[in-house]
């Protein structure tokens, strides 16, 4: 029964069960997605066949706790923003039906072209959900973008299996140091390109403000932890087991992944608009992700794609409230309004500290072992940056809660008759989730030990080697 | 702590006021000879301090009265510790730094009285008076500091010791002749004579805080003029004239230089008070400055040179 | 009881207030009374097991006896604020958020004072930050907030990057013993330093870090500005404190270039509390608000705790160590019966305020005395630290460092005594006519902090003997303390002994003043006027621009001033630069941009 | 030849991306790089001489010249997939156009975006 396929599977037969019975569209979606959670947590760690071919020829899935973590997360987490956001999944039901099973299939595949196939599976339901903003210029860009990429992934493949003869992922692993570098720059390049319009790396991230800064409540969610976070983890399997290539070229990736840290977040500083800080930080954010991938980080890697994709959740879940209710995300013109609604401002704050690093919340985590694995592995120079962007980023988080906590002008002492008009911004039901998963991010900040064996299971992940912070270590190695 | 001390304190504190009071009273007649006038009697000074202190007066109010009464306090105290002639009140006392910061109890009671009285003029001379501070102080405090590093004591009697027995050269105005003049100018200062007496300016501001007194207020703050003088011109000149071995040596000395700088004084324009500030932080500050790095790290001027 | 018992406690009552202030936000503001008065009765409780290591989670702690002192200063501070809570709770946006976080700061203080190890220290500190960010926006700027709030994350987040360096060079976060592993590396040793003292240095608001506190300062609610400045600001001499303790700087500098004896890298911090004695006393004087003002005194009097601890011997670290308490004392006092004169009149402006006296004279008497032992006067807290530190830099020649405490403790007349005689003295406005003076909850905290410096100033060998064991647990010489006096190598002090001879003084004033003619009341308006007729109060009052002329000499700004508005404009510039570049909704650019990508990694490969 | 002639093809709908900004265009540009590709992974498995990678009764020796059958297997998967976004990006710039009136983004977007 624990067969990973079904994750692929249901929710397409669910999806074209729904195109037969369009009533039922929103519950088959619940269905699907509930039965896709459940299950994530029961399969087991192992390698699928599918259509009885052996692994270098035939299409396999791959479950490893890398894997097992993504799919658990990405499904977690898409089942709480539909269910967070149910009353606008309206006739979307199939696309998101249609982009479940694409995402658990990018994670589960061992196959780079089956990769593609998912991928674009995902993408196309991307479009259609980006659509949902009826701004279709930024549609058309991001499908523009989109199909630059996925080109340039497929050319990137086929070149790979040229030099290789296969597709499959661990046997092209295999193979791979058989190659020079020279021979691997281009199809290494392309893939990462490919890839990295999704993960949204800074100069191919050109589409994501149109798309994100529209999006609604269900939508910017999705987008920002559902998609981002399925693109990152399969970024992680890509270039930390698949392509693990030299040093010119981790440099390179290096370069463009840092620069795309600390461009995000510098231009998040600039912005006024909540979703804008939102999507500029969350590039910013992939951009880290990728860096220590790349820096062979995974496990702090994880850590810090978990924290951030349900620090984005909340936020853009929030953010899209903001839109619905008062037509507006400009902090300033939303003076004070969670004075109205101190639960969810509670969830919002909660997530966005977890993002800006304050002790205790599994953002602080992240932080505490992405500069404890740079330091053991001698790099002090990416630390530095990456402390320097956290005062930036605790900057513009501060901003950004000060604004909608405490209401009135510069110079008043603030009131709660200065705060906009009172309007509930989530209904009872979602703000409990929303402070359901705030607790998930102090839970996870806190109880360290059950978290690193919940994500590693005790194994490393990728064969990272880097070192994690434990709770013994503070202790002074008594 | 006996009372043998309080005793010895109250003649400390009696001779100084009667001392500087008709030293006061000679001074002015030596005013009235360099401006051509014939002066009052040299005991005139007593005669005031008592009229007025006979006389009725008035009150603006309870901080009016308890500022003099802190402020007359305070000066007190500070002239209890102050050696003469190697004469203490309390022995092991005369901290040079518990002798400056105590003489600005005195210095704030008087202000706080003043700004007390409601009367602007006596803020504006308040305000006056701080700000000249912060201007002699500064150098002079320096100065004070390379002399306790030079002699690794901050007692005033144990430095005016250390410089008795060889003589005028034995002076540290003579040892550190750049500290001396940052003294004798800094002396200026503190005294309110000038060309730093802009806060007392009576055409100008009538008169600053003194503004309001009259009475036995007057009276008080004359007293606490006096005794404020006998601080500040003992303190320089044993610090850097050598004290006094003997009362006698000792109130020459200090004969001398209140004169002297009486005289200097009335031959003076006034400074503004910005005027003020801008110049001692321009001349006496980097002499002070020089002095410092001098003693500290040539050495010259601690062990006596000869 | 141990140490863990305390915090858990302190945290259940920081719960429980909470609580109780939902249901009754006035309740929960008496609680915090209560909870730190308990505070304080706990760390007498746990004072004899000074020593003994505790551990919970991943935190560690270890009771040091100046973590003990420092607690204590801070929970002084803390329980005497807290009695102003109840009135303003009822205007604060959030009272019990207040309530939980003003709490939440004290056992985070706590917790870092004890914290074993780095993480421990941190994460109280942040803990700290963020609750104290949270407080000062409900006053009146939030902009004031977001600048404390980046000032103090530039000062954590350099300390994390020393504090994650020293891991990894040693191996232990264990303060104690990680700093050791520095010893034979001076390079790295220079940088776990200057990283390490950062914060220290951001939140005792040394020159140019000190932007912050003044806005925070100023305009943080009523209640919390007295925290702030007695107490928060204390953290960052901790942080000092561990730079020449568990870092040994002197040790590990100890083959660098020394100026005066005084390993250069400590020489520089120590100027930087110079300069952030002059700039803190010369923008004092230049304030027209009364708690900007006392803002900048803070900036100053950080100056001189930060010179004394980092001089780390016998007379002036037990200097700067009294002096730590001394000033947290008076800028306490003096905040709060700013804050009063705020909650009867609705303005801490200088210029909009005078004659309070005949109103408040409680007030004014202790103000006054928190004046006095501010500026260094004798017979209060404020002079004995002074007088140590002035000895120990005397004693050691540090003539530059000692100009400037000259010029801070001088200047401090001046500014200490402007809000004296614009608030307090002076012709009372018709507006003020009706208000009444603090009542007795409210004096009661302002009791207590006047008896404390006051007993601090003439008794400080008490304060002193525990400050000698702190010493001792340092590893220096201790300071010889016989009976009152303080005996140190180029001076004595008897402070009580002082207080007696003026209080002499006073008496023989007082007797000849009684026994003169009884003088006559007249009105404040009664002056004499150079034959103007004034017939309004507020015309006849001097409280603006009271130090013109200096303020003409001091106009020109100094160039910091704006650095981290430039910082944050150049931040934003290439954010934009960014954006543009890179998230344009056209297509078209991100192609042209996969091309250059392409080109440059090919070449960058190919090369 | 034919690799260097697909590359090209690519070449081509790169420039066309660079320098159109008609929607229409756009997605013709984008169906010329994907058939570039697509010629490309054809290419890929091409073998001089070869023969269809079927066992039959005069082809089965292992040995023989096999063309390599899985670009052709991919290709078509591509293109189908190409077909698709092609479709939907069609829809979209039929939507675009009914809403806005042009095909042309550059107006759009300096009409009343944001």
């Amino acid at each position: 029964m624990n067969n990973p396929v079904l994750l692929i599977v249901i929710p397409l037969l669910l999806a074209f069960l729904s195109v037969i019975i369009k009533k039922a569209g929103k519950w088959l979606l619940l269905v699907g997605l509930l039965f896709n959670t459940a299950l994530a947590f029961f399969i087991t760690t192992g390698e699928t066949i599918i259509g009885g071919f052996a692994p270098p020829y035939g299409i396999n899935l791959v479950v490893d706790q890398f894997t097992l973590v993504g799919v658990i997360l990405i499904n977690t987490l898409m089942l709480i923003t539909i269910v967070v956001s149910f009353d606008l999944v309206g006739k979307y039901s199939i696309v998101l039906l249609t982009a479940l099973a694409g995402i658990n299939g990018m994670l589960l595949t061992g196959d780079l072209f089956n990769l593609f196939v998912f991928m674009e599976i995902t993408v196309i339901a991307a479009y259609i959900l980006s659509a949902q903003a009826k701004k279709y210029h930024h549609t058309i860009t991001y499908l523009v973008i989109g199909s630059v990429g996925s080109v340039l992934y497929l050319l990137g493949i086929i070149l790979l299996y040229n030099l290789t003869g296969s597709l499959n992922m661990a046997d092209v692993a295999a193979k791979l140091p058989l190659l020079t570098t020279k021979e691997l720059l281009v199809p290494v390049l392309l893939i990462f390109i490919g890839i990295g319009v999704e993960v949204k790396l800074m100069p191919v991230s050109g589409w994501v403000k149109g798309v994100y800064s529209n999006a609604n409540r269900l939508i910017a969610p999705l987008f920002a932890s559902v998609i981002a976070g399925t693109a990152l983890f399969v970024f992680g399997k890509l270039f930390v087991s698949v392509l693990p290539v030299s040093d010119t070229l981790t440099l390179l990736m290096l370069i463009m992944s840092v620069m795309t840290f600390v461009f995000g977040e510098f231009a998040a500083f600039n912005q006024k608009r909540v979703k804008n800080i939102l999507l500029y930080s969350s590039i910013g954010q992939a951009g880290l992700v990728t860096a220590l991938f790349i820096s062979g980080l995974v496990y702090a890697a994880v850590i810090l794609l978990i924290s951030n994709v349900i620090s984005k959740l909340i936020m853009f879940t929030i953010a899209g409230a903001f839109t619905e209710k008062y037509e507006t995300d400009d902090y300033e013109s939303l003076n004070g309004v969670f004075v109205h609604n101190k639960f969810t401002g509670i969830a919002f704050t909660i997530a966005a500290l977890s993002m800006a690093g304050i002790p205790l919340l599994i953002g602080f985590y992240a932080k505490l072992n992405i500069l404890i694995g740079f330091f053991q592995a001698q790099n002090y120079v990416l630390p530095a940056i990456i402390l320097l962007m956290a005062i930036v980023e605790g900057a513009y988080i501060i901003k950004l809660l000060l604004a909608l906590w405490a209401p009135g002008k510069e110079g008043q002492v603030s009131e709660k008759s200065f705060a906009v008009e009172k309007k509930q911004l989530l209904s009872v039901k979602n703000t409990i989730i929303c402070l359901i998963v705030a607790l998930v991010i102090i839970a996870g900040g806190v109880l360290i030990d059950i978290t690193e064996k919940v994500v590693t299971d005790g194994q490393p992940l990728l064969g990272d080697q880097s070192p994690s912070f434990t709770i013994s270590q503070s202790k002074g190695g008594e | 702590m006996t009372v043998m001390n309080f005793v010895y304190g109250f003649i400390v504190l009696l001779a100084a006021f009667i001392f500087q009071t008709a030293l006061t009273g000679v001074n002015r007649k030596v005013t009235a000879r360099i401006q051509k006038r014939y002066g009052p009697r040299w005991y005139q000074q007593f005669l005031d301090i008592f009229k007025a202190l006979r006389k009725g007066s008035i009150t603006h109010g309870w901080v009016f009265d308890f500022g003099v009464i802190m402020a007359l306090g305070g000066i007190m105290a500070t002239v209890i510790f102050i050696p003469v002639a190697g004469f203490e009140a309390f022995p092991n006392m005369d901290n040079v730094f518990v002798i400056s910061y105590l003489l600005a109890v005195g210095m704030l009671g008087m202000a706080m009285s003043a700004a007390g009285s409601g009367n602007p003029w006596a803020s504006i001379g308040v305000s006056r008076a701080l700000t000249n501070m912060v201007a002699y102080d500064v150098p002079l405090m320096i100065v004070i500091f390379t002399l306790i590093f030079a002699f690794d004591t901050a007692s005033v009697s144990e430095i005016a010791a250390m410089q008795q027995g060889m003589g005028v050269l034995g002076w540290n105005a003579v040892r550190m002749p750049l500290g001396g003049i940052v003294a004798f100018i800094a002396l200026f200062g503190m005294l309110g004579k000038k060309p730093f007496d802009s806060f007392i300016a009576p055409a100008e501001i009538a008169s600053g805080p003194m503004v309001e007194y009259g009475g036995k207020h007057l009276g008080f703050m004359f007293i606490l003029h006096e005794l404020m003088t006998f601080i500040e011109v003992s303190l320089i000149l044993s610090l850097f004239f050598g004290g006094g071995s003997s009362i006698l040596v000792y109130a020459i000395k200090y004969a001398i230089l209140y004169t002297l700088v009486n005289i200097i004084s009335q031959v003076m324009p006034r400074f503004k008070i910005d005027q003020a500030v801008k110049f001692f932080y321009r001349v006496p500050l980097v002499f002070a400055i020089i002095q410092g790095l001098v003693v500290i790290f040539l050495g010259w001027g601690v062990s006596v040179w000869f | 009881m141990t140490l863990i018992t305390v915090l858990i406690t302190l945290l259940t009552l920081a719960a429980v207030t909470y609580l109780l202030s939902l249901v009754n936000s006035k309740l929960g503001a008496y609680f915090t009374i209560v909870t730190s008065l308990a505070t304080i009765v706990m760390l007498f409780l746990i004072k004899d097991s000074i020593g003994q290591s505790y551990s919970l989670s991943f935190f560690t702690f270890k009771l040091t006896t100046v973590g003990w002192y420092f607690s204590m200063v801070m929970v002084t501070v803390y329980f005497t604020t807290a009695f102003l809570n109840p009135f303003w709770i009822k205007k604060m946006i959030y009272p019990a958020a207040y309530n939980l976080f003003f709490l939440v700061s004290l056992i985070g203080t706590i917790g870092m004072f004890f914290a074993r190890d780095f993480i421990t220290l941190f994460i109280c500190w942040e803990t700290v930050v963020w609750t104290s960010t949270f407080i000062i926006q409900m006053g009146k700027s939030r902009k004031s907030s977001y600048v404390y709030y980046v000032v103090s994350a530039i000062g954590s987040m350099v300390t994390l990057f020393a504090m994650m360096l020293v891991y990894q060079v040693s191996g232990t976060l264990e303060i104690s013993t990680a700093f050791s592993a520095l010893s034979g590396q001076p390079v790295l040793a220079l940088i776990v330093f200057f990283t390490f003292i950062l914060a220290g240095l951001s939140k005792i608001g040394i020159f140019p870090f000190h932007v912050w506190l003044p806005m925070a300062h100023g305009s943080a609610p009523h209640t919390f500005s007295p925290v702030l400045s007695g107490g928060l600001v204390k953290m960052g001499a901790f942080i000092a404190y561990l730079s020449v303790t568990a870092f040994a700087a002197y040790e590990v500098f100890a083959n660098t270039f020394t100026i005066m004896g005084i390993p250069a890298p400590l020489y520089i911090i120590m100027v930087l509390g110079a300069i952030s004695i002059v700039v803190g006393t010369v923008m004092a004087i230049r304030q027209d608000d009364a708690k900007k003002l006392l803002a900048y005194s803070s900036v100053a009097n950080g100056g001189y705790i930060l010179i004394g601890i980092l001089l780390y011997d016998q007379i002036a670290f037990a200097g700067g160590m009294l002096h730590l308490i001394s000033h947290a004392l008076a800028s306490a006092t003096a905040f709060i019966t700013i804050a009063i004169v705020a909650y009867r009149t609705g303005t801490t402006k200088m210029s909009e305020l005078g004659g309070m006296i005949h109103r408040m004279p409680v007030t004014y008497t202790v103000y006054l005395i928190a004046i006095i032992s501010m500026a260094g006067i004798p017979p209060m807290g404020g002079f004995v630290s002074k007088w140590l530190i002035l000895q120990g830099l005397a004693d050691r020649g540090l003539l530059f460092l000692a100009a400037a405490a000259f010029f801070g403790s001088i200047g401090s007349f001046m500014y200490v005594f402007r809000p004296l005689s614009a608030v307090f003295l002076g012709q009372l406005a018709p507006k003020y006519e009706k208000i009444k003076e603090a009542n007795i909850m409210m004096q009661i905290p302002m009791y207590l902090l006047t008896i404390a410096t006051l007993l601090v100033g003439v008794f400080p060998n008490v304060v002193l003997r525990v400050i000698a064991d702190i010493q001792l647990e340092a590893g220096i010489q201790e300071i010889v303390l016989v009976g009152n006096t303080i005996v140190v190598s180029n001076g004595v002090l008897d402070a009580l002994r002082v207080f007696i001879v003026f209080g002499y003084g006073f008496l023989i004033a007082l007797v000849i003043f009684i026994l003169r003619r009884k003088s006559r009341r007249v009105t404040l308006m009664d002056t004499y006027t150079s034959a103007e007729f004034i017939h309004t109060p507020e015309l006849l009052h001097y409280s603006s621009n009271f130090y013109a002329p200096f303020e003409r000499l001091t106009k020109k700004p100094y160039p910091v001033l704006n650095l981290y508005e430039k910082v944050s404009i150049k931040i934003k510039e290439i954010g934009h630069m960014a954006e543009s570049l890179f998230s344009s909704s056209k297509p078209a650019i991100t192609i042209f941009w996969i091309i250059i990508v392409f080109a440059i990694f090919f070449l960058g490969g190919v090369l | 030849m034919i690799r260097v002639a697909s590359l090209l093809l690519l070449m081509i709908g790169l420039y066309g991306l660079l320098s159109t900004r008609n929607v229409i265009k756009m997605i013709i540009s984008i169906n010329i790089m994907e058939l570039g590709v697509n010629i490309f992974i054809v290419s890929i498995g091409f073998v001089t001489n070869g023969v269809a990678p079927i066992l039959t009764s005069q082809v089965n020796s292992s040995l023989s010249n096999f063309v390599d059958p899985l670009p052709q297997a991919l290709v078509l998967t591509s293109i189908v997939i190409g077909l698709g976004i092609t479709a939907l990006g069609l829809a979209f710039a039929r939507k675009l156009y009914k809403k806005y009136g042009t095909y042309d983004l550059a107006k759009i977007g300096g009409m009343k975006d944001e």
